[in-house]
């Protein structure tokens, strides 16, 4: 099986994000999830430097690399240029891909996450929708919220919305056609076998669970 | 069609009236060359004007420089002040010097010593520069020093927070400046040092990736700035200034040696601006000139990296000082005598061919 | 020569024709918002913004939760473009800002790898038989409205202006991250100090003002919000910025993003919620609007058409200052009669009629 | 009656005053002892020990043989002052019992007893004591004006440096200084008016005081000499004389059994005697090798002690390089009164080796030497590779007890006031030797030689390398030429003051070369500077010491400085102009190429050893 | 009414705030062992440090959470350390480490 570092290579978000770190700490600086969790996006870069596969494996194995956020104001900053967010995108698709995400809390999430996002992608056409958000789960979006989803058609639609309805504007329901087309590209360009590695994943978790 | 007036080959012309300029022309007319200084601006002296106390030693550099200029003076070496010398015509053997579209001077040689010009540091837009009055830059900092510019903070701070900011506008491909401008470091301790001695009580830092205190008795600054006057270095760049309250301003950067994220409340900023080229000659021209594309960030490339001195590869065109890279005055001054060197070969040569 | 500094850097926008993708979280949570913003850019600027119902998602949000391999998404953006092809146009007018962040790096992916572009045709051929051409402009609705913020302001009644003191309203600004962070170039003045909602609510006479965490993330996190134990990451980062804004009395939090207009809102909720406190200091909470929010008020739209309604943080305080007349009975009526009003927050000060 | 005056009476409420001073103190010191006396001291007390305890109080407290072999004149001037002034006290007694034929008196009689009888009387008996009181006088007189001229130029009595005194010992000072001239001039002026007088009072009296008119001055003088005596005596508890008597007792305590205590109590039982005993002579200062004057030097030390203000700082800056213990008149416990003050300042520093791994089961060998190079020794593999070729060319076996990593062996932390921490790291490394069977433990660091010799308990012996390789030199194992090399040779103080080794490594450079004997060597060598006893020497201070060592070391003609301790050589190295070897470097370098030696001889030699 | 359970909570920036002036206790330490300011952090003292192979402890990161305030963590790591002085003899700034680290480890409460 060729080494995760060259399976790494394959990816362009990887060869675009990781140059030359100088280990500057620019990109930790600015960096949401380091003001929050015990994340270090510069550490990030110098353990995949330095290229060694037990690093790599670790980390694919390890909780931070779930930690960044992807809202990339590190790429804005770096004085090499590097990517620190797009390093992470591309740990992150390997270590699905491979399955060693189901070894960290943080990447087994990944299943609830695909059984949900992902579903709806190709059930509504659209990453989330108004059903998706359920006050139980979303206790945050405050009592608005739950009056809102009460009222449902009558206010989205009185605010211009079409709201699962057939035909133009907002939360329109989408065409049987649109939809199998986005299934198709999914099939097409190795969404679903994404997907199918995600579930590969989740049933050798459940195994390891009975064993 | 440029006349063709007969153009003395000894004359030597050097383009820039700094501490490189003025020590060339020291050297070759001590040597019996007649030389002149074309300076853009109206008095000699370059950036040396406008620094306060010079590292390692604090030697003023108003004293340095009017040394220079009563040298310059005693041996009556033409200036020609306010003249910017943006273009040159090669005529034969020797040089026409242009402004604009007239000439302004011809010489058998020309030697480049227009030095360096600071990174501008408001092309580093994270930092606020321009924007927040209490972000300064090192040379700022130096004319507050001279008393030429109030401090950024009231009087009524005893013991301001200040934070100094190393490698701005130098290893950083964003600004288009990959190289060490290799003085900044020094700088800074030297002016983190000085702020101490305005303000005893004030709280000092420097954000740092290396220090790179490159030269001979820079590195006991270094120890001296931390235990002497407890200045706190800290190993993370700044990635950002922005405005807190009333004048004061909220940075942040990472300690990287700890592993975390800092937030810092600071009175005042001083970018370590580096030393960039300064773009004198046109682009175009430049390629013309130099024939080789411009290597690195921009500096004037010279023939033989490692020779000694410097010869641009154009016959009779020579160069002298920081135009070249980053330079503490010491090399500058070294590198002068050895293009003077280069220059008498060069015109010993000639006059052996019109002999032979 | 690039411009000496992004600050004044200003972006080509096109003055018509533009083709209109939606966003996902703007037409869940604001669905007034993009149907506003049609209305202002057809009815009141006479625009040509034509939506073909086909389109969808860009699975941005999936992507950056990491789910969406890059040559699915790719595939699915190449798809929206071959909708605006069959369309005529070649103009793209994004609402949502992360979709406007992968149309910027779909577009630059292909600009430097052109054989990427090649295998991107070559899928879409193969699952949906269709083929596209590349946009000429790609701006983001924000763009449109800083672009035509003249002609708005100049048919707009109201300015952000506090009626019965004449005292310019302090309005703070929120760029969303994928907005011009990404790719400097694709917003305008650069990713620092983007002028794109500064100029719009300037141009409204409003006083913008900066604070330290201006630049700072609102907490998104796509994965960490969709997983309900990871979001204090998200409620966290927001508390960051509102807590470094709050000495600076702003009375209006101006955003371009779908999603940090939704957390910069709902967030102040729950911080009173779990902490007690608001960064208003009258307890009611800073009201945020998005650009097209700003602009259809400012057009005399009704508020409540608007779907401000869906606003946890209530706007009738900013409302009662612009001078904007209002009915609050109306606020929660529906189509056929008022039908129940939202509990009262328990720490969040709602006026209720 | 016998006569008496009112000029006695400063002098008896002054020695009264001083001796109710010295009883309480005296008492309170040994408040625990005299609650619960052992029964080890009580033993002691009524037999030989008290005997020669009175022997060294004769020898040391009056004689003070240990400064004379030190410094003949400083030695002479303590001796004739104590001496001479011992002489007058038990003279009076004898001359006033014999005269008046009653032992018992007023402490005062004995005084002033000229005043009260001027004649002499009873025969060669009388004039012999006239003479023996003017001889004890003299004596006395002469120790004073050499202590006058110590004060002045303390170079003409051998010595660069004194004590800074306080203001009460300058004062009490003054009055021991007025005593004796004025008993002088005032039995002078008695023998002047009344004729009479020993060679050297009857002598002056006649020259000068005979005439009439002086007979007014009689009376004052004694009065000034009862008021000097008086004052004295009040200052004596609070001054550096307190040292007089307390040494008496601390001699007395010490042949009794007593030992110090492990933690500072100043002011409880030996320990507080030792503090007190300390006379501020100065002698520590004199050889300590730090710099002049330094406050943490033992005579300012142990002021500090005693005022219970500003020790603390003091305590953590000496190098405990026992100089001054060595040099200290009294033998004062100083290197264990200092580590009892670091352990009361780091008192609550709490060490935890939790971490420490068990050392699993040791494989046995059969060796004859167990290696210890300890931590310093990871710092100097050459010393070790060094020692090793020699053992092999001694045909010794070894086994390298700490080759992979070294848990320290606690003398560190015992320098640190902390030894009873250390217990954990002497447990690990107990457990590392107690495995094995060898003939001997041998370690490359003096550091550790001194805590295993000290706190360790082996049951095998414990040498330092120096002390193997002279035995297999001896024995012929090892083979050396006597080079052309001169060596200076510096001694470590934890191999030479503190483990008394100084002959060995002496031996061993000479068997290869020539060694060039040094101003301060042996038991005044100074420390290197880099001691670990300092906690809080800065580096500069550090460097000085070093530099002042090395002027001593880089004496004319040698080619090497070698030394034996890993941490000494180190810090000389730093800078020395000269290469700066182990022992063992430079015996392996100038081996003979041939001839293995003999197993069975150098095991034999270690035998005897 | 107590507070609602949202299943998540806020933390407060994990950054460090050095705008905050020094603890007393840290102050003493400093002024006690003023050659700490001279600490660069080069690393040369974990490199040798024995207790620095089987626990956290390294004395120069010890300074840098010294700095931070982090008296706790300091104080915990500074017991591990046996005093050997490898770290002192190797320092290239002439640090007083044993002397520093004996500050260090008493700037917790004593041990019950």
């Amino acid at each position: 099986m060729a080494s995760l570092l060259s399976q790494l290579k394959d990816d362009i978000r990887f060869s675009e994000g990781l140059s030359a770190c100088m280990n500057c700490g620019i990109c930790t600086a600015v960096c949401p999830a380091a003001a929050y969790f015990d994340y270090d996006p510069r550490r990030i870069c110098q353990l995949v430097q330095t290229g060694e596969e037990q690093e790599l494996e670790k980390l694919l194995k390890g909780e931070e690399i779930w930690m960044c956020g992807q809202c990339l104001s590190c790429k804005a900053r770096c004085p090499r240029g590097n990517v620190p967010g797009y390093l992470i995108q591309s740990l992150r698709k390997l270590s699905q891909q491979s399955g060693l995400f189901i070894h960290s809390s943080e990447g087994r999430k990944q299943i609830r996450l695909k059984r949900r996002i992902g579903h709806s992608i190709l059930e509504t056409g659209y990453c989330v929708h108004p059903l998706m958000v359920e006050p139980e789960t979303h206790p945050e979006q405050g009592p608005v919220w739950i009056w809102a989803l009460e009222q449902g058609a009558d206010l989205y639609r009185r605010c211009g919305s079409n709201y699962y309805g057939e035909g133009e504007g907002g939360l329109r329901k989408m065409a049987p056609g649109v939809l199998n087309e986005l299934e198709a590209i999914f099939e097409e360009t190795g969404g679903l076998r994404f997907w199918e590695a995600i579930e590969r994943g989740a049933e050798e978790l459940k195994l390891n669970q009975e064993s | 069609m440029r006349s063709s007036e007969y153009i003395n080959k000894d004359e030597v012309a050097i383009i820039g009236g700094g501490p490189a300029g003025m020590q060339t022309a020291l050297v070759l007319s001590a040597r019996g060359f007649s030389v002149r200084i074309y300076e853009q601006k109206e008095q000699l002296g370059g950036h040396l004007k406008g620094w306060h106390h010079l590292f390692p030693h604090g030697v003023a550099a108003s004293d340095l420089l009017g040394a220079l200029k009563e040298q310059v003076l005693a041996r009556a070496i033409p200036l020609h002040l306010g003249q910017t010398v943006d273009h040159l015509q090669k005529v034969g053997e020797g040089w026409e010097l242009w402004q604009g579209e007239t000439v302004v001077g011809r010489a058998g040689v020309v030697v480049l010593a227009n030095g360096f010009a600071l990174f501008d540091a408001r092309r580093k837009e994270e930092y606020g520069y321009g924007l927040y009055p209490s972000v300064l830059t090192s040379a700022d900092l130096e004319a507050v020093f001279r008393k030429e510019r109030p401090w950024p903070f009231g009087p009524d701070c005893a013991a301001p927070q200040i934070g100094f900011v190393h490698c701005v506008g130098s290893r950083d491909l964003k600004c288009g400046s990959p190289h060490c401008s290799k003085l900044c470091c020094v700088t800074a301790v030297k002016q983190a040092m000085a702020v101490k001695a305005f303000f005893p009580e004030a709280q000092v830092y420097c954000f740092y990736m290396d220090l790179r205190m490159h030269g001979l008795e820079y590195e006991e600054l270094y120890r001296k700035a931390q235990v002497d006057y407890g200045v706190r270095f800290i190993r993370g760049r700044l990635s950002e200034a922005a405005p807190g309250q009333g004048k004061r301003l909220h940075v942040k950067a990472e300690d990287t040696l700890q592993g975390r994220p800092l937030h810092l409340q600071l009175d005042m900023l001083v970018l370590m601006s580096g030393m960039v080229p300064t773009f004198v000659l046109e682009q175009q021209e430049r390629a013309v000139f130099f024939k080789e594309p411009v290597f690195g960030s921009g500096f004037v490339p010279v023939q033989g990296f490692l020779a000694a001195g410097s010869v641009v590869q154009q016959k009779g065109l020579f160069a002298s000082g920081a135009c070249k890279g980053p330079a503490t005055l010491p090399e500058v001054f070294a590198d002068a005598a050895a293009v003077a060197c280069e220059v008498e070969q060069y015109l010993k040569s000639l006059k052996a061919v019109a002999h032979a | 020569m690039t411009p000496l500094l992004w600050k004044d850097y200003q972006k080509e926008v096109p003055d018509n024709h533009y083709f209109f993708v939606r966003s996902c979280i703007r037409q869940t949570f604001f669905p007034g918002a993009e149907a506003a913003l049609l209305d202002i850019l057809r009815n009141s600027l006479g625009l040509d913004i034509f939506e073909d119902r086909r389109h969808t998602t860009c699975t941005g949000i999936a992507y950056h939760c990491d789910l969406v391999p890059l040559e699915t998404i790719m595939t699915v953006i190449a798809r929206q473009l071959s909708l605006m092809t069959e369309a005529g146009y070649r103009h793209l007018l994004v609402s949502c800002v992360t979709s406007f962040g992968i149309y910027l790096e779909m577009l630059d992916m292909w600009q430097h790898h052109p054989e990427m572009l090649e295998q991107t045709r070559e899928a879409l051929w193969k699952s949906t038989r269709r083929t596209f051409e590349l946009p000429t402009a790609l701006v983001h609705t924000s763009d449109l409205i800083y672009h035509l913020r003249k002609p708005i302001a100049d048919r707009s009644p109201h300015r952000l202006v506090d009626k019965s003191t004449q005292r310019a309203l302090r309005v703070v600004d929120h760029v969303g991250c994928h907005y011009a962070k990404i790719f400097p170039a694709g917003g305008f003045g650069g990713a620092e100090f983007p002028s794109v909602l500064s100029g719009l609510a300037e141009t409204f006479g409003g006083e913008m003002v900066d604070y330290p965490e201006r630049r700072h993330c609102c907490g998104f996190g796509f994965r960490h919000y969709m997983l309900q134990e990871n979001r204090g990451y998200s409620v966290s980062n927001s508390r960051i910025k509102f807590e470094s804004m709050e000495a600076f009395a702003p009375d209006l939090i101006l955003t371009n993003c779908p999603g940090c207009n939704m957390f910069l809102d709902r967030w102040q909720y729950t911080l009173a919620e779990m902490s007690g406190k608001t960064y208003d200091g009258e307890g009611k909470g800073i009201p945020v609007l998005s650009h097209e929010e700003l602009a259809a008020l400012m057009l005399g739209r009704d508020p409540w058409t608007l779907g401000l309604q869906m606003h946890q943080v209530q706007l009738e305080p900013l409302l009662d200052k612009i001078g904007i007349a209002y009915q609050a009975r109306q606020k929660y009526s529906m189509v056929e009669g008022v039908a129940g009003v939202p509990r009262e927050p328990g720490v969040l000060k709602v006026s209720f009629e | 009656m016998e006569k008496s005056a009112w000029f006695v009476w400063p002098f008896m409420l002054g020695f009264m005053f001083a001796l109710a001073v010295l009883l309480l103190r005296y008492l309170w010191w040994l408040r625990s002892l005299l609650r619960r006396p052992s029964s080890r001291l009580l033993s002691r007390m009524f037999s030989k020990h008290s005997l020669l305890a009175v022997r060294e109080i004769f020898s040391e407290g009056l004689l003070h043989l240990r400064i004379y072999k030190r410094n003949r004149r400083l030695g002479f001037m303590h001796m004739s002052l104590a001496l001479g002034w011992f002489m007058m006290i038990v003279g009076g007694k004898f001359e006033t019992w014999f005269h008046s034929g009653q032992f018992l008196h007023g402490t005062w009689y004995a005084v002033f007893f000229r005043y009260f009888e001027p004649q002499t009387v009873g025969g060669w008996a009388g004039t012999f004591w006239l003479h023996y009181m003017d001889f004890g006088l003299l004596l006395v007189l002469t120790g004073l004006a050499l202590a006058i001229v110590k004060r002045i130029r303390k170079k003409v009595l051998g010595i660069h440096s004194t004590t800074r005194h306080t203001l009460v010992n300058r004062v009490a000072l003054t009055f021991l200084w007025m005593i004796f001239p004025l008993r002088l001039v005032a039995e002078a002026l008695t023998f002047g008016q009344h004729g009479g007088g020993g060679f050297l009072t009857g002598a002056l009296g006649r020259c000068c005081f005979t005439s009439g008119t002086l007979a007014g001055l009689e009376l004052p003088f004694w009065w000034a000499y009862s008021l000097s005596l008086g004052a004295f005596f009040v200052v004596l508890p609070f001054s550096r004389y307190l040292h007089i008597p307390t040494e008496m007792v601390l001699i007395l305590l010490r042949h009794w059994g007593l030992q110090a205590a492990e933690d500072l109590q100043p002011e409880k039982a030996l320990q507080a005697f030792e503090i007190h005993a300390c006379s501020s002579c100065g002698l520590c200062l004199d050889v300590c090798p730090a710099i002049k004057d330094h406050p943490f030097q033992s005579a300012y030390f142990l002021r500090a002690l005693r005022s219970g203000k500003g020790w603390e700082s003091l305590a953590s800056t000496c190098l405990s390089c026992g100089a001054c213990e060595e040099a200290c008149p009294i033998n004062l416990g100083l290197e264990k009164l200092r580590m009892a003050a670091r352990g009361k300042i780091h008192e609550k520093h709490h060490a935890v080796y939790s971490y420490l791994p068990t050392v699993g089961p040791v494989e046995t060998s059969k060796v004859d030497v167990l290696l210890f190079t300890g931590c310093m020794g990871r710092l100097k593999p050459a010393t070790t590779k060094a020692l090793k070729d020699l053992f092999e060319e001694a045909g010794l076996s070894w086994v390298h007890l700490d080759e992979q990593e070294s848990i320290c062996c606690g003398r560190p932390l015992a320098l640190a006031g902390r030894a009873s921490e250390a217990s954990a790291l002497r447990e690990h490394n107990r457990s590392l030797i107690k495995g094995q069977q060898a003939r001997m433990l041998v370690t490359t660091c003096p550091i550790c030689l001194k805590q295993f010799r000290d706190d360790y308990r082996l049951e095998l012996p414990v040498y330092h390398h120096s002390e193997v390789l002279w035995s297999c030199l001896s024995s012929g194992s090892l083979k050396r030429e006597k080079g052309t090399a001169c060596f200076s040779y510096h001694d470590p103080c934890e191999l030479g003051r503190k483990s008394t080794c100084y002959q060995a490594p002496r031996e061993l450079l000479q068997s290869c070369g020539t060694l060039l004997s040094l101003e301060r060597e042996q038991a005044d060598a100074l420390c290197c500077g880099n001691s670990l006893g300092s906690l809080s020497l800065s580096l500069s201070e550090r460097q000085a010491l070093t530099s002042r060592t090395l002027k001593v070391l880089e004496v004319p003609g040698a080619q090497s400085i070698v030394t034996s301790c890993p941490l000494c050589q180190h810090n000389l190295a730093r800078q020395s102009s000269l290469p700066v070897k182990d022992l063992a470097e430079v015996l392996a370098v100038t081996g003979l190429p041939e001839q293995q030696g003999q197993r069975k001889a150098a095991l034999a030699a270690v035998q005897e050893l | 009414m107590p507070k609602p359970d949202f299943g998540f909570s806020f933390a407060p920036n994990r950054a460090l705030e050095l705008s905050v002036p020094l603890l007393p206790e840290v102050q003493a330490v400093l002024e006690a062992e003023p050659s700490i300011r001279a600490c660069m952090a080069c690393g040369q003292c974990a490199a040798v440090c024995t207790a620095g192979v089987f626990t956290p402890l390294a004395f120069y990161r010890l300074v840098l959470q010294l700095w931070a305030g982090e008296v706790e963590v300091v104080g915990q790591r500074a017991q591990h350390c046996m005093l050997c002085g490898k770290c002192q003899m190797t320092c290239p700034r002439g640090v007083n480490i044993r002397n520093a680290l004996l500050l260090m480890a008493a700037l917790l409460p004593p041990k019950p």
